[in-house]
């Protein structure tokens, strides 16, 4: 039988008199209109987007005489690093000048455990939402979506009551609070999403095996919510490592973080600008956000499509 | 029958509401109480300290008077129509082209991406910096000759806003990339292959079946974007402080400027009544459709 | 014991200033720890007031004396001074009296004025005029006349920064100057809005056209920027208060040679008694509440005043110290000073939302070339009408 | 409470999602060790039946007794009940033995107690060599015997199954149906199978509750449902390929008769439901299998020509598909029968191993 | 070119991703008219052979002819190829009126021609009350037809399934498998047709490709993929219940015989597939339905003495279980006959209709 249908392909094969024309993969161009269409289009943007940062290094890299000079774009002619210096460990504001350092640590302490309680709150609420819906639920969850159209100025006077009333004003602890309620809103729309697309029969499951909301929460949602997890924290980090209103407003000096450092750092002319040193200053502070973006960017995107645009 | 009664309601998944009282104060408590609060005192005369002095419409009746506030909400609608319009086009194209299988596609991704891990603060800066008339793209190009160039967009009341809408479009556009890339992965392979036999052009099969197949995706994009307009408030003062003039202010600038600068809550609360109000007139109906009905699958 | 001191000096004079201020402190055996804010008062006061009222309080903080902080004290968060003052004898040797007065309320003292800032001065680069080949002006009319000759040099006649408050601060100034004293006063102090609708005011709007005019290629935000125009010859002149005095000196400049400095203008030589003050929340630390009474005594030590004024470029709110090391600009201050020219300014005569509509008013008449004169007179009066 | 031997005990369930009435005063009894299949087609509240049963869904009304304890509001835990998935449900990031086991932990079970019921069951469902491996590295047979062995070990008495064979292919599916009926036999526990499968139905069941609508309509052994359904819709649902239906007229002369067009069917020898059956519009059903055909057609009560129209070859037999009084009309042969379109047939059957149903009721006659 | 009544002619076709090959030098010949059917278990390539055909993927090597005309490097539109799809890839918020006219309305036929083929698609299909509604109202079976409506709208020549039924449940599935039928005697265009449902493979195709791991293993009509497999595999994954498989020893003496345990089963009677037929390792496959039983048994050329282990009924036949030279061996019997667990039995088959495969190589002797 086997030998049978394979002649008859072998020799229609051979019969067939087209056997030459068009075979194996179609040709494809490396340069065929597409492509460079394409590759041309992005190339573009991406030079776009780059420049900036080009112009931020480039700049960072100079000495103030050339930046006088002019031409923005142009590389370095002399490579200096004294401004990465400056903008680390000498720039002054008021009377301290020992740059961004300080704030560097100060934005550590406030990001991480702000990072992580938030996270924490949201992921529980989200699972809640998902999995426990209790009579009311949505409500809170809507009022908590349309929070987040609100702008942080209105709530600054408030939340300064509400932290004077029970004492934590001016606390790292207040600050955390701060940015947990402000993180709210749109994290715990992600891990809701998210927990909603896992599959219900997984939560049934442990029901019936008898593990309860904290023991599923724990032990079956937790370890399965890597990607969500990955995209809050990228949020989160970024997001609380640029706060600028929060750290100056519920913080004291000793404890500013790196932002309000820029800030004084770029405000505080002394005479001409120092762009160099802002430049620099610029880069050091977003470095930690970029770092974790260029880290862990492809799973930014797969948590994204897990839980953001379920909607 | 030990026990036939229905136990009560209120300890049923008690675990779950007692886990979600940290969201149960943050709503209530933060959200609508600090917005009553808001509320409250945008009827009194409050200056620096909030008191309960009610004087009636007035504040609402001076706002409404006040040329700055008539610019700042005008400002937001251009700002807002912009931002909404590109990010989405741009976003949505930019994921369209990454969707190709292109070579490269994780750096060009990044690239596009890294913008947003910056604040609004470094990047009013850099492009502050960037469309300074004598140092950015105006001097540069000036100095290569075309010394008639003119490109200076923060600097010019009448396109000003424009000119910050370019540093908010690169900043934003990433992540919107992001979620349109994550939306068309979604898209189940075989609708292609159905308009490929179909013989519909790429473009075509686009805009008239996967954008509208998109619309979970968009709505989650439309609520960051506009939320993000809303609040817009860094970007502004990094670049121009609301000049030229007051040709670049915005709301959230106006709150914030009348609450501490001019000491006069009262007026800022006004104020961020108004911008509350009309974001609960697009949103609150919205979100109850979206969020509120039943657990869709 | 550590003391935390927030303020908003940030730039180059200004944070030389400070250090005076903090040595001085150190010296008794304290710490001051500094908390500047940078961004001016605007950025910094609610920062400072948010503190306060959140009770989470500095050990002294940074005003501009006048009404800025009236309602803290009202709200028993400030500190009274009363028992610092009288042993200090501050009524005696604080000048002029008004200052104190403006840290008075219900007869106590709520605040140590440190210095006494007047706006009513133009700056003028010599360079500058040189390039155009016209004499340094003496007053506002000549400069205005040679601000053709300034731009034909590729000069900006006249740099006025992008914030709000300086093109408000120069209207003010041009009140005082063109108006005279009368003018400035029926309009900020008795808030008479017909008045400020009619000719006298017009004739003011008139000279801030012609600011206008002549500031149009600025270009910059910050008000040391603007200076810094006039200092590297870049612009002619500016109209800014003394403490654009530290910035000529930081930057090596001598007064009369390098650049000129007109008070009031060059027509109306009065000075503004405006200027900074130190208020001190009540806290409940003593040890703390000791340190603030150093810190308050520190803060009018004759010592202090010389060493911290002459780095401000700012007046001494004493009359009895030496100032031979002032150089010209300032000697001429202390001179009217001494005659007693003196005006309130409108910090003590305005409220801070009065304040904020007038900057607004002024940046965008500033920066808005078609708005007409009529239109922004009347809302000008407006503003006065409805002032408090 | 429940009468002796009564396992699982509904009484009077209803069950609402907000407006929708998903399951309407539901009563089940089931007796202790018998398998009992809900079937039904999609929605019909199958699945809701049983995670109200296992204590997963809060019902509006009704009691649910699992050996005579009322367990109506007791937590799914607590109800001596074990749940099988239709997506196994295994938790993705534990092994195998994790898995078994995790249910037991957190009960707080001893360790040794522990291996010794998870040695137990997957020595019964043969899983041994898989209890270090995840999930993911398993096939869907051998999942569903995990999925079946996390309710084994929990000592249950009462099995419940959601489609537990859904996922899987044809192949697979008959092979696992195999097993867990001898499971079934091993165990003698009481089980409830969900399915919209008649063909795991018919081979499962000691008792086949076919649902439609949140109603149980038929509760009777598989051979029972079959040939005898009590309506329509039973009739329709079960059989594949379906039951042949004639629309039509009863005629009650002397003796009963079917006509349709210009055919007329003799019902002497059909069973009538009960004593109403009155003339007027009915339904006349025959399944393919009772349909006879050739020489084989002449013997019967009642034969007729008609002409092939389709032939469906399934291998082990062959469909055939004609036409009855104008309507669609199938029967079975042998695989060996060659028939090919058009040709001329000659068909018969016995009026006593069809089922009549009233048109507008749709109930048996 | 194609020979005269070739349709689709695949030479040599191999597709690569990356690293794996999914289809080695694969030839396939389709005759005009012809419903060709490709089976097989999941991941095999079937989905990937069709796309290659629509020229959705691009090959690795080989070419492809439509109608004789060289398509290897057309666009999916222009090879006159018509497809649905597992998912029907209905756009989703367009009506169907508009998702039978899109891909019309771009090629820029006029409307009149449009609106006439429309009309003509939906009367074959009888889709006409629906032309208005979406895909999301729409049951799954008007889904599949309006899917069919598209490929249908554009008059191509060869129609591509692929799964087109198999998210449906039992029912629906049989119901449209006639109707594809129908439609396929009607329209009388080439159809290649993807399933891993034997029923379906079964009683649509003309000729069967079943395919394993990227090679057609057999291309024949049903019936003699049915009763003559190829190989082992192809026996075993046709046929549910599956074909039961016993191992043992070939003895090739003076006649052949298959020997397990201590049975020895005579094979004269079988057909050896050409000479070379060694002693030697052996698998022995017979189906259910050939084994007959009780008296039955008797007659035929052997028989043996066996227990039902189990049985299930499966409404029209039972299927039972029983043990044979140690390993499970199934049959199946009439509905009516009543057998119970542990009776003793014997059954008994023609080894002409068995099978037999060579064990290391698994092919057909
Ligand atoms: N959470 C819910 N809210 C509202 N309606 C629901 C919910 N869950 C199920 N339903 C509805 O209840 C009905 C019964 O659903 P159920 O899942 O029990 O069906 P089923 O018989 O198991 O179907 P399937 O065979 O598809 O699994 C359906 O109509 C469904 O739409
Ligand atoms: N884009 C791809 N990249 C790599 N491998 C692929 C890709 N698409 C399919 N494959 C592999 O090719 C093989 C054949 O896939 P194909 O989809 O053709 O299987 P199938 O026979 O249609 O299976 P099913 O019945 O599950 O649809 C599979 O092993 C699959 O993993
Ligand atoms: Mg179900
Ligand atoms: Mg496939």
């Amino acid at each position: 039988m086997s030998d049978h249908a394979v002649s008859l392909s072998a020799t229609s094969s051979n019969l067939r008199a087209g056997a030459s024309g068009p075979s194996g993969p179609k040709p494809r161009h490396m340069f065929s209109r597409r492509n460079i269409f394409l590759y041309g289009t992005l190339i573009v943007v991406a030079l776009y987007y780059l420049l900036p940062l080009y112009v931020m290094v480039v700049t960072s890299l100079k000495g103030m005489p050339e930046i006088r000079l002019g031409n923005i774009f142009s590389p370095p002619l002399e490579i200096t690093f004294e401004p990465w210096v400056k903008a680390w460990s000498q720039a002054c504001t008021g009377l301290n000048c020992d740059g961004l350092s300080r704030g560097f640590w100060n934005s550590v302490r406030i990001t991480v455990p702000s990072v992580i309680l938030s996270i924490a709150i949201a992921s529980v609420n989200g699972y809640a939402l998902a999995n426990w819906r209790f009579k009311g639920a949505d409500t809170f969850f809507v009022i908590l979506i349309v929070g987040a159209f609100i702008p942080y100025q209105v709530m600054i006077y408030p939340i300064v009551i509400i932290l004077r009333e029970i004492g934590l004003y001016g606390s790292l602890t207040g600050l955390v609070i701060v940015h947990s309620i402000f993180g709210m809103p749109i994290l715990t729309l992600l891990f809701r999403n998210y927990f909603t697309s896992m599959p219900e029969e997984l939560f049934r499951a442990a029901r019936v095996d008898g593990a309860g909301f904290w023991g599923i929460y724990l032990r079956i949602m937790l370890p399965m919510s890597l990607p969500i997890f990955v995209v809050a924290v990228i949020l989160q980090v970024t997001g609380i490592w640029n706060d600028f209103l929060f750290g100056v407003v519920y913080t004291r000096p000793d404890t500013y973080p790196m932002t309000v450092q820029l800030n004084n750092i770029v405000n505080s002319v002394q005479g001409v600008k120092e762009y160099n040193v802002n430049m620099a200053a610029t880069i050091l502070t977003g470095l930690v956000p970029l770092i974790v973006y260029f880290i862990s960017g492809k799973l930014f995107v797969r948590g994204i499509a897990a839980g953001a645009v379920k909607g | 029958m030990s026990k036939s009664e229905r136990p009560s309601q209120l300890f049923r998944n008690l675990n779950a509401k007692v886990a979600s009282i940290p969201m149960i104060l943050t709503a209530m408590v933060v959200f609508v109480g600090g917005t009553a609060w808001t509320v409250l005192y945008s009827f009194t005369n409050s200056k620096l300290l909030p008191r309960l002095n009610f004087v009636g419409l007035d504040q609402y009746y001076r706002l409404w008077a006040t040329p700055r506030w008539l610019i700042s909400i005008e400002n937001l609608l251009i700002y807002g129509v912009i931002s909404l319009v590109f990010s989405l086009v741009i976003g949505f194209l930019l994921a369209a082209l990454l969707d190709q299988k292109i070579r490269f596609e994780d750096t060009f991704r990044t690239i596009f991406l890294y913008p947003f891990a910056l604040s609004f603060i470094v990047t009013g800066l850099v492009w502050q910096w960037l469309l300074n008339p004598d140092f950015g793209v105006q001097g540069v190009v000036r100095s290569l000759g075309w010394t008639s160039f003119d490109f200076n967009p923060l600097y010019n009341s009448s396109i000003v806003i424009y000119g910050i809408s370019i540093a908010a479009l690169w900043q934003g556009t990433g992540l919107i990339m992001c979620l349109m890339l994550a939306g068309l992965r979604g898209i189940d392979e075989d609708i292609w292959k159905a308009a490929r036999v179909d013989g519909i052009p790429m473009w075509k099969t686009y805009l008239f079946i996967i954008i509208p197949m998109m619309r979970p995706v968009f709505i989650t994009t439309l609520v960051i974007i506009a939320s993000g307009i809303v609040k817009v408030y860094d970007l502004v003062v990094a670049q121009t402080s609301g000049g030229p003039g007051i040709a670049s202010e915005v709301p959230a600038k106006y709150v914030y400027d009348y609450m501490f600068f001019a000491q006069n809550l009262g007026q800022g609360f006004a104020a961020s009544t108004m911008m509350l109000l009309s974001v609960m007139i697009v949103i609150v109906p919205w979100a109850y459709l979206e969020f509120g009905g039943r657990k869709r699958v | 014991t550590d003391l935390e001191v927030t303020h908003w000096w940030t730039s180059g004079g200004e944070a030389a200033a400070v250090a005076e201020l903090a040595k001085a402190f150190d010296a008794t055996g304290n710490h001051w720890v500094d908390g500047a804010i940078a961004g001016s008062g605007g950025t910094a006061r609610p920062i400072m007031i948010s503190r306060i009222t959140g009770g989470d309080p500095m050990g002294a903080t940074q005003f501009n004396h006048g009404r800025q902080a009236e309602e803290l004290v009202q709200a028993g968060l400030m500190r009274d001074l009363t028992d610092v003052a009288t042993k200090g004898k501050w009524t005696e040797v604080v000048r002029p009296k008004s200052l104190l007065d403006s840290c008075t309320i219900d007869g106590k003292i709520y605040c140590v004025p440190v210095n006494i800032h007047s706006w009513q001065w133009l700056w003028l680069s010599n360079a500058a005029f040189e390039k155009a080949g016209v004499p340094v002006p003496k007053n506002w009319n000549e400069y205005v006349a040679a601000a053709p000759a300034l731009e034909k040099a590729g000069i900006v006649p006249l740099a006025v920064g992008g914030q709000a408050w300086q093109a408000s601060g120069a209207f003010d100034v041009l009140l005082a100057a063109v108006g005279g004293t009368d003018t400035f006063l029926k309009v900020y102090k008795d808030k008479d809005a017909k008045f400020a609708a009619g000719p006298e005011v017009a004739k003011v709007f008139k000279a801030a056209d012609d600011a206008r005019k002549m500031a149009k290629n600025t270009n910059v935000q910050d008000w040391n920027q603007a200076t810094n125009m006039v200092i590297t010859g870049k612009a002619g002149g500016q109209i800014m208060g003394d403490w654009a005095q530290g910035e000529f000196q930081v930057a090596g400049k001598t007064a009369g040679k390098d650049y000129t400095c007109l008070p009031g203008l060059g027509l109306n030589e009065v000075i503004a008694t405006g200027g900074d003050a130190f208020y001190f929340p009540l806290l409940k630390d003593a040890d703390k509440a000791k340190a603030q009474e150093v810190l308050a005594e520190t803060l009018l030590d004759p010592k202090t005043q010389v060493a911290f004024n002459l780095k401000k470029g700012s007046l001494p709110v004493r009359g009895d110290v030496d100032l031979n090391a002032a150089n010209d600009c300032m000697k001429k201050g202390l001179a009217i000073l001494a005659k007693g020219a003196v005006i309130p300014w409108t910090d003590q005569l305005l409220s801070q939302d009065s304040q904020k509509q007038k900057e607004d008013l002024f940046s965008e008449f500033f920066a808005k070339p078609d708005m007409s004169l009529e239109e922004a007179q009347k809302r000008f009066a407006d503003i006065i009408a409805s002032a408090d | 409470m429940a009468a002796n031997g009564t396992s699982v005990s509904i009484q009077d369930l209803s069950l609402n999602f907000g407006a929708v009435s998903v399951l309407q005063t539901l009563n089940l009894d089931v007796a202790e060790g018998e398998f009992i299949v809900l079937l039904g087609p999609s929605g019909c509240g199958k699945s809701t039946l049983l995670n109200c049963i296992a204590g997963l869904l809060d019902i509006s009304e009704g009691r649910i007794f699992i050996k005579g304890k009322n367990v109506t509001w007791e937590e799914p835990k607590d109800r001596g009940i074990g749940m099988v998935f239709q997506s196994y449900a295994l938790y993705p990031q534990m092994t195998v033995e994790k898995n078994l086991s995790f249910g037991l932990r957190v009960a707080g079970i001893a360790k040794d107690e522990i291996a010794k019921r998870i040695a137990r069951a997957a020595e019964i469902l043969q899983i041994e060599p898989l209890l270090q491996r995840k999930p993911a590295a398993l096939s869907g047979g051998q999942r569903q015997r995990v999925a079946i062995g996390r309710a084994l070990v929990r000592d249950v008495d009462v099995f419940l199954f959601d489609e537990p064979l859904s996922n899987l292919d044809a192949k697979l599916r008959s092979e696992l149906r195999v097993e867990i009926k001898l499971l079934h036999r091993k165990l003698q526990n009481t089980m409830i199978y969900v399915t919209h499968d008649q063909i795991e139905a018919m081979t499962l069941a000691d008792r086949i509750a076919v649902m439609k609508g949140g109603v149980i309509q038929q509760l009777d052994a598989p051979q029972t449902i079959y040939n005898r359904p009590v309506n329509r819709f039973v009739a329709g649902f079960l059989g594949s390929p379906a039951m042949n239906f004639v629309e039509g007229q009863l005629e009650t002369g002397t003796t009963a008769v079917f006509k349709t067009g210009d055919l007329a069917i003799p019902l002497e020898r059909y069973g009538f439901d009960g004593a109403g059956n009155k003339s007027g519009p009915c339904v006349f059903g025959i399944r393919p299998e009772h349909v006879a055909f050739g020489e084989a057609a002449n013997s019967m009560p009642f034969a007729t020509d008609a002409a092939v129209e389709i032939v469906e070859p399934m291998g082990s037999d062959t469909l055939v598909w004609t036409k009855l009084g104008g309507r669609i009309f199938s029967f079975r042969v042998e695989a060996e029968k060659t028939l090919r379109n058009g040709d001329p047939i000659r068909i018969g059957f016995d009026p006593a191993r069809a089922s009549l149903f009233d048109t507008p009721s749709g109930n048996r006659m």
